[in-house]
């Protein structure tokens, strides 16, 4: 167990990325407690007549010296889409930070970052804090369009970034499984993977057949967020898991994938 | 100074607001937010004899101002409980109460039994009324004979507080609340869940794994409080007032309509400070409007 | 083109979205708004053999997603309804159903009897679920002996479409159901209003003049769908199903569910347009999803 | 019965006229219906948790010559409150017109109009709208204190403005009812009032023992406010009768006070 808090943070930045990402940058009044890559908070939503419970989101970006944390939002249903409406100057009430983190690469370690969907966040966070040598990491950002697609150019210095769209209009056409990477996996030691189930699940088989590390991070609904609730469980080797306090990150070994 | 002390039959609670079983955990998950000690007393999550995985995922669905669930009694088992949880949490100031479950009444008194031994836990409150799972629970709290029978077995091995919570999902809730009362219990606690539903429209599948789950938040709290209007009125027990609660009014209202203290549930998963808050607000209350003693707040509507 | 036609026994409607009774008034109401031909139907609001002043003010109270109410069915008794009100609203091109109420069953044989005669009603829903009157109403629908007995006498006098609305207030909704199945109806409409209840926390005084009162809205709607799913599978009479629809999703749901129509009641109060709105989500919906009739809908959720 | 309608309207102005009192101006896209002082809209409050139902509000100005209606609304509870924050270019969803006005006086009428709290806006209206010569009309606002009044000069074309507040801080010290103004109370032959109900009770109560003509209008808690579910009724000679169709003004004859 570890301290968490319930926050007002201040929004100082609400950009939109593309048409249906937006970043948004939050300031606390205190400072920050340690929070890695993995970790989530958990967002109220106000001012909506049909959200009643908070929603959770990836932490995507911490910087201590300014209190600042960031979270990129995909707009999927209500909630989200009221949470992109917000604006500056505006509070949003925060519990964090929740959550375990995915376990850091070795300096010896050949890392594969894979990352669709809403879990570009969390994958582009671990990119920045990996530790290694921008060759020692690949960085596959999947999604079905050139325009689904945001701007992650300056992550660039920390990997080498590969594209894959369904539509073939930005790097490789067809699902990030499909990505000509795949076919050295055994040159990495390590795979990191956060987005839609059955990526997950693909990433997970093949690194599952090849025996190597892989660390997944899984977005079940959840209502509280802090473990009390016992909704957001997957089951595991160890039998039913809260992944907001088990997880949300897990070793595919401990999943029953 | 406002006293905000209140008593369910031998047990004192330093002020009158408790957390609801099933919504904060084993207690030690607050600690992460705040010393729990301050709280009336805390609900520890449902526990049965043996260990219960729970039902499969997805296990809530959100609904307008509230929630369904389907949890299931997910735990490891009462030995499990007694051997591994209760040593750490044993010594939290506040009355820490284990929320007893079994699918028969041979399991209801197994799981008292153990529970009786363990000198930190002052009261349990009996679950007869758990609509997520397919044998015991709700079951019994639907019909008087069943709720009387596993009453009176756990009454003859339990000498502390005995609290039996009710089900809300019967035709006259007052019936059961005699028939508990009659067979020993010393309090009862009010409500449990709905039984309700949600459908996801475009998949055209029901949104919990189960089908049905229990519905709780602010949206059950008029049924839940005239329940407890009822069952205050029908009574000479202490009632334990529940549904809906998110902030002191809330719980005042409870109190207003016969509750002695009130359990917060749902709430805690928007924040877990607002059993905090809704301490703070009683007593600004009692301040506010000159009353002395939250105790004098059971039951006090106007009518 | 999809078919968006229903049937409820012998009756058909054009589409499957109705307005539920004491919401929509004598239909008049809604005329000033748009032409209710397009509605699948219109429930009238409850009709008692004499005159009825309703309970006194305070009646109703905002809740959380929903509104309690305690109007007691305030209305003009049957025969003032038949010389005054169904020479006006007879020729709308739409189903209009009369909610046939009473404090014993002689006078639900009376009204029915009399609405027996007229030509433009072709259909009544036996209102045995009402919460807010003191004698009579939902203490028919809570017990099946009673249930069974006014749907048989109804049953006796009545040859055209038969609905009996239940009381979602009991422990086992699908016993009445099958109850009053039995006794010949030929459909069964749910939910009718939970009891519930709302108290003023600063003035320490209930929020209604008769304390309890009726709740609706979408807070209820988990609990409905429910019941609604539950009927369905276990009675073979058409179903209607209501409680908290407040737009086409809702209403396709609670077809998954099993109804074959449903009732919008409260939604009404928020804006009359949206049973119109519906009707459109519907189409829109079977369109998108390739279904071709409304009617495959009802009960088609994959387990 | 007459036609109403729902409609979204535009805000174009919102402002604040006293620290509790706000002026909302609102642009229909359509030739406006006639709508008579008395007359009131019911009004959808957006992005608000705890609002489920719409809150009625009484019309204090029509321009039908640019498709304005505005209300005054006055901060009471928590629909009322997140009204005023309510932005100009944002849109209200109103439903309207709803209920029966005041009966216009004769040309010969000497008349009292007499407001107080929300009761403000209505005889404002009805001020404007009387037809008779500024000398034929009185007025009497009532408030609290000198704080709680709002301005109202533009009116004193329409009739003589008097005032009371309960501390004296603006005109006569007391309620309405304390105004000298009602030691000639029978120069009247027509008293209109829309207020708290204390307030109009005590109206009411003079006029009938003095015998005048008095209509008031009535705030009764609504549901629908279009007729359909009973419950904003008053008890009056002719039973029960809903006050957002028979009503919100009656004349105190029809009523059983
Ligand atoms: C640990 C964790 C981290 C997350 N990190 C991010 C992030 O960094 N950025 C981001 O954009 N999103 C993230 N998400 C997902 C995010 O929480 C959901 O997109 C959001 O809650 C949807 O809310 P909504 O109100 O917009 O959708 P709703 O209107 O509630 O739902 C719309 C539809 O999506 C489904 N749905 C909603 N939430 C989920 C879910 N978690 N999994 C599967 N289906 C779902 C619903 O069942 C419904 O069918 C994360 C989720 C978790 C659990
Ligand atoms: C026909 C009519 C015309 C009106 N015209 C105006 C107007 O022009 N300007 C204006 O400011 N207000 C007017 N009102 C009153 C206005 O509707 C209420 O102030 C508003 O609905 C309160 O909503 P709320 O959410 O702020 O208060 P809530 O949070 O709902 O309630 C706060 C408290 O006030 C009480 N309350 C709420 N509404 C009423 C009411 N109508 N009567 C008595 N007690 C009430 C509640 O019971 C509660 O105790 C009018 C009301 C009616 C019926
Ligand atoms: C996720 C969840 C799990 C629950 N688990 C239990 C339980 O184990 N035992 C029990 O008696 N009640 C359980 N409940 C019911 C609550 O204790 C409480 O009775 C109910 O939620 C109504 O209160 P609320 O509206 O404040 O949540 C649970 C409720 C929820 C939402
Ligand atoms: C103000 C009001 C009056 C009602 N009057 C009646 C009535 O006269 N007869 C009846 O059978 N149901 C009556 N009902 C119940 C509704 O028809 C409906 O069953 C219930 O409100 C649930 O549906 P909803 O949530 O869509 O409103 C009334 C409901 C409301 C809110
Ligand atoms: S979301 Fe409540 S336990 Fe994980
Ligand atoms: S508010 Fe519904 S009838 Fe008047």
């Amino acid at each position: 167990m570890s301290r968490k808090f319930v926050e007002e943070f201040k929004v100082v930045k609400n950009i939109a990325l593309n048409s249906s990402n937006f970043l948004i940058k939050l300031l606390s009044k205190k400072a920050l407690p340690q929070i890695a890559p993995g970790q989530f908070v958990n967002v109220e939503v106000e001012n909506s007549k049909e959200i009643f419970l908070r929603r959770p989101f990836s932490v995507f970006e911490v910087d201590y010296t300014q209190n600042t944390m960031s979270l990129i939002v995909k707009i999927l249903g209500r909630g989200s889409k009221k949470l992109t409406e917000i604006e500056e100057g505006d509070t949003i009430n925060i519990v964090y930070p929740l959550g375990k983190s995915f376990s850091y690469p070795e300096k010896e370690d050949k890392v594969l970052l894979i990352g669709g969907g809403s879990g570009v966040a969390p994958m582009l966070f671990l990119a920045k804090e990996t530790g290694l040598v921008k060759e020692n990491v690949d960085i596959i950002l999947g999604a079905r369009s050139k325009e689904e697609h945001i701007d992650v150019s300056d992550y660039a210095k920390y990997g080498n970034l590969h594209y894959t769209t369904e539509d073939g209009s930005l790097g490789e056409k067809g699902f990030v499984t499909h990505h000509s990477i795949f076919e050295q996996i055994n040159n990495y030691s390590k795979i990191y993977a956060c987005g839609p189930d059955a990526m997950m699940k693909a990433v997970a088989k093949i690194a599952q057949t090849e025996g190597i590390f892989c660390e997944v991070s899984l977005e079940n609904l959840m209502a509280c967020g802090f473990g009390v609730c016992l909704c957001c469980i997957e089951p595991t080797q160890k039998g039913n898991l809260c992944i907001c306090t088990e997880g949300p990150v897990f070793n595919i070994k401990e999943l029953k994938w | 100074m406002v006293d905000l002390n209140v008593k369910i039959h031998d047990l004192d609670l330093k002020n009158p607001v408790m957390t609801a079983s099933g919504t904060s955990g084993f207690a030690e998950e607050l600690t992460d937010f705040y010393d729990v000690g301050q709280l009336g007393g805390l609900l520890l999550k449902g526990t049965t004899l043996k260990n219960r995985d729970g039902n499969a995922y997805p296990r809530m669905a959100e609904t307008a101002s509230g929630m369904l669930n389907a949890v299931g009694l997910q735990n490891k088992g009462v030995d499990y409980f007694i051997e591994n949880i209760y040593p750490r949490i044993k010594d939290y100031n506040t009355p820490l109460i284990v929320n007893v479950n079994g699918s028969t009444v041979e399991e209801y008194i197994a799981v008292t039994e153990k529970v009786n031994e363990l000198d930190k836990i002052p009261a349990i409150e009996l679950n007869i009324s758990c609509p997520n799972v397919k044998e015991g629970g709700m079951s019994f709290g639907i019909s008087c004979p069943s709720a009387e029978a596993v009453t009176r077995e756990v009454r003859r091995v339990y000498d502390k507080t005995l609290i039996v919570k009710l089900s809300p999902n019967v035709t006259d809730i007052t019936e059961i609340a005699k028939a508990v009362e009659g067979q020993g219990a010393d309090s009862v606690s009010l409500v449990n869940t709905f039984l309700g539903m949600s459908i996801d429209s475009e998949k055209r599948i029901p949104l919990l794994s189960t089908v049905t789950g229990g519905l709780s938040g602010p949206a059950i709290k008029p049924i839940a409080l005239r329940m407890v209007w009822q069952v205050y009125n029908a009574v000479k027990i202490p009632v334990i007032g529940m549904g809906g609660i998110m902030n002191a009014a809330d719980a005042i209202e409870f109190m207003l309509a016969g509750a002695t203290a009130v359990q917060v549930g749902t709430a805690i998963f928007k924040n877990p400070f607002i059993p905090l808050q809704i301490i703070e607000g009683i007593k600004e209350y009692l301040e506010r409007h000159k009353i002395q003693s939250a105790s004098e707040l059971t039951g006090c509507l106007q009518m």
